[in-house]
């Protein structure tokens, strides 16, 4: 079909669900309005700012004025407020519907969060600040710090990282800090294959070699296999607990204390801690390391691919190297925060810095504000309302849906299921787009890779019933159509603001910046 | 509890459908030693909305706030103001509690914000290409490092005088554990920059060049020559940016010929948020984008060829290629780049030279008033919005007097370079549109008290 | 079609526009969510609010405390969020697009206007605070005060009317309240047909007959013919100026002289201010009385249906008449709120209190930010952008949709068309229909009651020429389909989340409130 | 100008296509006499957003915050904790800035909202049906009063002593024009209520009896008697409920026989906005539906049979009947009422309960410590969270008193009642759940000094 270059079709034509319907001249179809780039709307004499005149002076700017121009479009307040307005309207978030994206615990993000991170005096505080002038935010980091390691049964906490991924690194390089303090220099991370893709990049990145961990039949760590791999150069394992196949790994204190006894340590991804906050310690299991995703577990809003944060406690083996900065409490009640400065005399051995600051204060304030509202009631209450939802799923849905690991018994706080039994050429794709339709964000796709075409549903613990019962009823009805063939599943989506779009086209020839159409036709020309 | 919508009835209901009797025997994996029965002890228990409210708000005034007092802090985090539509927006649902674009159809709010934004700082920094942001500017530095190995396959890195001390640590910390070696020396309180020594320095092992413009001291210098140099050597120039908004005044780095660009945005949209979340910028050249780290959004059509959006190029990345990916990153900061973006497209071209402009001329204002305070010396010959002072006494102590006068007046070089005791005396002062003239003269005169 | 109670379809159907796409379980539509009713999907027994625990005590409810359920449904914060975002995409709003209801101003809300409003300073004050704490408040309101008298030219103004109409109550009594002082009693106020239903409503609402005035051809005041119904019983004219046909009232200020000569007041309906806001003061055209609209000319949101604002400025000669409250500055600079209390002393003449406390204070903080932001200069740019916008769209439409008064020169801030020349049978209802499907809000329908079909279009001036350029296109092609007769507008909308509702349904056996299915069913049955 | 999207060149462009040489051709209609040229004299220019910002926030920062002191004043409007998510909804552009829904199909977000807030607030009050809002409780309860006059074609209404004068002098200052009777007397500083006394002055003039439940002084009475007296005489009861919160404890009036119901809505969602703007509950039994002032919604169906709301019986509406039409009203509280109904909706009647018997809690804790301040008494023998004290003093000097020491500590039955030197002493105090223990010993210990 042609297209003008705004992305609003030049015939007119409303897609193929249109119907009976008449096409309209806009390419809007009422609510759902089509928006074009700011490159095509706004323009460099355009503005939404005002400002008092510059008062007048000599550049100091050592000849280096700009000259040429930058290229940047501007637009009027109202303009702005509503390209990105509309621009939201074409976007599911949790605000409006389930949001079973399995491993990624897409959970309710209270507004009482949003509104305290934003008082000034959290909000408008520079990080440089005399410490005496930020006691409170100090105060607020120490309060957190302590909840997570009261929570994990751990020694202490690293504050800075700024994502789980950036935790994982953290951890990483706080067991090679310790291996290297003994002299003892070690080469290889073991990894279950079932990992997150996170687990051997971070290793990687730290500079290890990666391996993998065999698996058993039931979806868990094979413990007989990795002992039989653990040796001298064996720094240590990265092991996600409950794991990405949504089951806790029982074994993982006899898996501790092997590691422990070849010399290795032991890194816990705890991306999936929601499932179990509150019903067991990770410290209490053998654990060196785990990074907790505030972003999941601690419901700081996901923001459509970040910011998060990765805080990593650690056992007392480790708690010596953390990185800088860290906050920590005087006998006077006062609090410090050690950087390079006073580093030498409180904490020689630090690996060193992970970030410019102390990490992701903004997130802070909302996981401590999310932790306080629970308690530590509140928090094993949610733990076991989101492995009671995840169960209620997984037997409401294993009989139209394969569920490998159904028979291992009950689930963590996701439920696994894989494509087995779709008619020929149906796929978990299919499903996907098909629930889309159906008003609901799909579960996470084809992972984890351990089982074919999987279906990855975390329903989180802030879902109601009722929610559940609708979730569970659209997902039967699709799961049929693709037991059944219905072909039409194959083209879905068919009511979301664009149907299914060509990844291989974008990744064959890469448009990743815009370009002034006469630009693209000249290049074309070429 | 008002987060927890299931209630006693509704958890009986569904333990029958499931087939358990109690809600622990779902938590039978977990061995009966390690398993809890009650909360926690000596946490507390859920509390309401209010008593939340309460507490934290109690530790919020324990805080002097930046907007309440006459602030002059810089040194890698500006503070700016931020239009309150910018809040509103990155505030609605939709982009607020979405997650990462994996289902395009249902993301394209993001996804075409995410396709501006890498539009808008690829040409800011005057680059072919930019990602879909980092976690801030440090860690964004160190991965233009790695990346910068990757392609010249050499494992030495110059890092100029004038970079973040913080960012020099965070590379540090790194390259102890990956064999990379950085080459770097504090920076001297005079007014050029170490270009012309690291021109000298570039060899063959050299990977590439990191300096960053304006530098730690607010100087600022072309890098036309240093670009040249590294490049007829096989190494390629990256430059860092920690204030955005400077380009909105002076030529970017990419005009200059640096082959990668990162930054630090915080300074739009963001906010101080006593130093995160921030958001990374990372741009270079097309030819190396299949090196870069991080997510990229990219333009395609749908199958009834609507033009729409999707990620892109993601063999590059950990959940396809995990051990052999370009970096371990996942999430970014998706949010804080809206912020960004549309901060940036409120001003636009013109507001952002307004703005430039008015925070070059508020700190050529500051510069020239601080100057007169008896003993007190700039070191700059050129800056945009920050400078660097030298004081007759330890700067360390003389922020701390002056907060306690409740004035914020910039970032000691002690801090910054605590085992460089030569630059103890130095203070960097950054001066943006939020200072006004009775904020630089009240800081005039208690620097003037303090240092008497 | 059978429907459950959720408006869901129990047949699997997406309407006649799904076309080739299949039924969705859910009724939902991707992005388009159908939501049920608090009452159907929460109950007393859930809840998204906690309590500390209450102190036991002796009740003292004197033996009145509640018995019987009330019925009041609870849901989780979650599901909250969730029902009001779903609710609220089921909404166009100006944010979304151009919004060219006519007599409404619907022009850009700045957030800068809500942000300060929530100031806590402003927000969490006691109307009853001694003054002494609340004179920051005070000096807001006086100094929105002043800039309302300067911009009208009046002598005073009364702030406490809380929206257009109770404004026009206040003028109207305050005439009344002059006459009486003059021992006068007269029974009759003169309105034009063209006038806004409040006009009579408010005449009516404080005991005065309401008579017609006459309009002339070209939409305006006929002077002749009021100057012949003027007498001893006219207490006063009701003037909307511009009008509501978008026209200048060219010979107010002769119409003033006359209704003054014959010992009569003017009131002026100042809806429409925006138009000639900082280019002409009413004050000096002879007008007694105005209500402003801070929710129109001064961009207060209009949030679905209010709150507003309606001060009310005041000549000389009604002045002494004012509703209390009343700000005063003293003159040692501090303010005083004169109130029953102090009104002997200081406003011995005001007819009295027409709210409880002082006004929409939430309204004042918002509209002195707008016209800070704006400035003298920046408003009259409003009017003049308004008016500008206003014409445009008048004339690159005039081809297509008969525009009754366009001979009589440019019009004011709003267009005036009418479904002259549409094929037999098609209205002007079936062109604001077919609008919706094109992603516009339309314009207002059969209003002023003098033109045929009237179809009223205020752009504002916080369109962007490519906005309205759009918009014409748009408007264009559905203005040719009604020429052509084009049978599918009978039918629009078709994208919107409901087709056309049946108003007469709702009206032949009004449901005003939500009763239990079975309890209908009992009923039904009677 | 930033809301201002037309520049120099758009508005030529659109100039030449209108064919007028300058913008003042637009304007030929004003009379020249009267047309400004510049901009208006002795008024500030335009003014960026942060400048706004800082003179706005100098305002508010003169003004004593009710959330930073312990605070106890109602009398009309009641200070209670507004949940987070309330106001974030509220702003939801779709919410905030759409107009009065005329076009269903397209305002089914707010025509479901206002059906939903109709069945709450009916519910709440115990009325058959409730409107879509009026403006605030005082102007309902006038235009209840007329309401009564239409349907009882009777023209005299007994006011009773416990109605807030304020709603009191709105009602008079209407009558004077419309020559409606009202008889009303001021309260007295005891227990009972004036129930009896109006019940004996009920007569066939009588059009309606109304009365405040709680009322002025916080006193509870039960209504049933006097709806059983009013309407055997013909004449309609109306209630008049300034603190809905109150209904979480008690019984509706509703329940109790009254006619109609209206109320002040402002404790629920709203906040104490220095009096505005608030919402207008009206409700009232079904038979009179059709002599309700203001919008109401109602259920139907679409042309697909789907269920679906509009706004519906405007034959009773001024922009149909215009002279003839029930009231003058057209704009009213939307949003206000979308607040309500949200906070309400999250309350539930579990969260109402508690709120309730949270807010009774604390008030008896309250009167309890306060009547032990020396030659204090306590008038209420029933009340809720609101009740009436009798100082040794003139009150309006000690609220004013307290206020000096940073603590708001009631309303002064002198500043309410400025004509009844009787009542001079009188203090009204409301304690909600925002109230600490701490709050009141701080507010008695005060009070204890102040009288001393
Ligand atoms: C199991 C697991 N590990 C690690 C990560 C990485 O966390 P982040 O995205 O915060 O870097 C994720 C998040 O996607 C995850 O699901
Ligand atoms: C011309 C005119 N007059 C009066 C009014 C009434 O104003 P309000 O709705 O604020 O009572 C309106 C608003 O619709 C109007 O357009």
């Amino acid at each position: 079909m042609s297209m003008n270059n705004q992305g609003r079709p030049t015939r007119q034509d409303n897609g193929s669900d249109a119907g009976g319907a008449p096409a309209t001249s806009t390419g809007n179809r009422a609510l759902l309005l089509e928006e074009a780039l700011i490159f095509e709307i706004g323009d460099a004499a355009h503005t939404g700012v005002d400002f008092a005149p510059a008062p007048k002076v000599n550049s100091r700017l050592g000849g280096l004025d700009r000259r040429s121009a930058i290229g940047l479009p501007g637009l009027s307040e109202q303009e702005t407020v509503r390209h990105y307005t509309r621009l939201s309207r074409q976007n599911y978030g949790i605000d409006l519907g389930l949001f079973p994206l399995g491993s990624c615990t897409m959970k309710h993000n209270p507004r009482l969060n949003e509104k305290l991170a934003r008082l000034p005096g959290f909000a408008d505080i520079h990080p440089m600040q005399p410490v005496q002038t930020v006691q409170g935010a100090l105060g607020l980091i120490d309060e957190l710090a302590d909840w997570l390691i009261k929570l994990t049964g751990m020694t202490a906490v690293a504050m800075s990282p700024k994502a789980g991924a950036h935790g994982e690194l953290c951890g990483i390089l706080a067991i090679r800090s310790a291996l290297e303090a003994r002299g003892d220099m070690r080469s290889v991370i073991l990894v279950p294959e079932s990992a997150h893709g996170t687990n051997p990049a971070t290793a990687a990145f730290a500079g290890y070699q990666v391996e993998d961990i065999p698996a058993d039949s039931h979806g868990r760590v094979d413990l007989e296999a990795l002992k039989a791999r653990l040796g001298p150069d064996v720094a240590g394992v990265m092991i996600t607990n409950p794991n990405t196949c949504g089951l806790f790994e029982r074994d993982l204190k006899a898996i501790s204390d092997a590691v422990h006894d070849a010399g290795g340590f032991v890194y816990c991804d705890g991306a999936n801690f929601n499932a179990i906050v509150g019903k067991v310690r990770p410290g209490d299991l053998g654990v060196d390391a785990m990074h907790i995703n505030l972003h999941k577990t601690f419901s700081t809003p996901h923001g459509g691919g970040g910011p998060g944060s990765g805080p990593v406690v650690l056992s007392a083996a480790l708690a010596p190297y953390a990185p800088l900065p860290i906050v920590e409490r005087q006998d006077d009640g006062t609090l410090v925060l050690i950087e390079e400065e006073t580093a030498e005399d409180h904490h020689k051995s630090s690996f060193g810095r992970m970030v410019a600051f102390h990490g992701q204060m903004g997130m802070f304030t909302r996981a401590l504000s999310y932790i306080l509202s629970h308690g530590a009631d509140g928090l094993q209450q949610v733990a076991e309302d989101a492995v009671l939802n995840a169960n209620y799923v997984l037997r409401a849905l294993e009989d139209v849906l394969d569920a490998p690991f159904a028979e291992s018994g009950p689930c963590m706080h996701e439920a696994l299921f894989s494509d087995a039994g779709f008619a020929e050429g149906f796929s978990t794709i299919d499903v996907a787009k098909g629930l889309i339709d159906e008003g609901f964000h799909p579960m996470t796709m084809y992972f984890p890779l351990v089982v074919h075409g999987a279906m990855l549903v975390e329903p989180t613990e802030t879902e109601s019933k009722a929610a559940l019962d609708q979730f569970i009823g659209a997902l039967r009805s699709v799961a049929q159509r693709a037991r059944d063939g219905d072909a039409s599943l194959h083209s879905a989506p068919h009511f979301a603001p664009r149907r299914r779009l060509d990844e291989t086209l974008a990744a064959r020839k890469p448009v990743l910046v815009w370009t002034e159409p006469d630009a693209v036709i000249a290049e074309a020309a070429e | 509890m008002r987060y927890l919508p299931l209630n006693t009835n509704d958890r009986q209901a569904m333990l029958a459908t499931i087939g358990a009797a109690t809600i622990d025997e779902l938590f039978v994996d977990i061995p009966e030693a390690a398993r809890l029965t009650g909360p926690i002890h000596d946490l507390p228990m859920h509390a309401p909305e209010m008593m939340v409210e309460r507490h934290l708000k109690a530790l919020a005034s324990q805080n002097l706030v930046a907007g309440e007092v006459p602030f002059f802090m810089g040194a890698g985090a500006y503070r700016h103001h931020v239009p309150a539509s910018v809040d509103h927006l990155i505030q609605r649902g939709e982009f607020l509690t979405a997650y990462t674009p994996y289902q395009p159809e249902i993301a394209q709010g993001t996804l075409q914000m995410l396709f501006e934004f890498q539009t808008q700082v690829a040409r800011l920094l005057g680059c072919d290409v930019a990602n879909a942001s980092m976690y801030d500017g440090s860690t964004a530095c160190w991965e233009a490092i790695t990346m910068a190995r990757r392609i010249t396959k050499r494992a030495t890195a110059l890092l100029s005088s004038g970079l973040h001390p913080h960012y020099v640590s965070v590379a540090k910390t790194m390259a102890r554990f990956t064999g990379d070696v950085l080459e770097h020396a504090a920076p001297g309180l005079d007014a050029a920059t170490d270009i012309a020594d690291l021109i000298g320095r570039i060899d063959k092992d050299t990977s590439c060049v990191v300096v960053q413009y304006p530098d730690i001291l607010g100087r600022i210098d072309d890098l036309s020559a240093l670009a040249k140099a590294a490049q007829a050597a096989g190494a390629l120039l990256i430059a860092v940016v920690t204030e955005p908004v400077a380009l909105g005044a002076i030529r970017s780095p990419g005009e200059m010929g640096a082959d990668i660009v990162v930054g630090e945005g915080q300074s739009l949209g963001v906010g101080l948020q006593f130093g995160g979340p921030y958001v990374g910028l990372f741009a270079c050249k097309q030819k190396y984008v299949r090196q870069m780290p991080g997510r990229l959004c990219g333009e395609t059509v749908d199958a009834e060829g609507k033009r729409g959006f999707v990620l892109t190029l993601s063999t590059r990345e950990q959940h396809i290629r995990r051990e052999k990916a370009t970096s371990n990153i996942c999430t970014n900061s998706g949010l804080c780049a809206l912020a960004f973006s549309v901060h940036m497209t409120l001003l636009g071209e013109q507001g952002l030279r307004q703005l430039a402009t008015l925070n070059h001329a508020m700190a050529v204002l500051a510069a020239d008033r601080l100057e007169q305070v008896p003993g007190v010396t700039l070191i700059n010959e050129s800056f945009f919005n920050e400078f660097t002072l030298v004081l007759p006494k330890d700067a360390r102590s003389v922020t701390r007097a002056l907060a306690d006068r409740r004035i914020l007046g910039g970032v000691s070089l002690g801090r910054l370079y605590p085992e460089e005791p030569d630059l103890g005396h130095g203070l960097v002062v950054a001066v943006t549109e939020t200072a006004t003239q009775q904020d630089i003269e009240e800081f005039a005169t208690a620097l003037q008290e303090v240092l008497a």
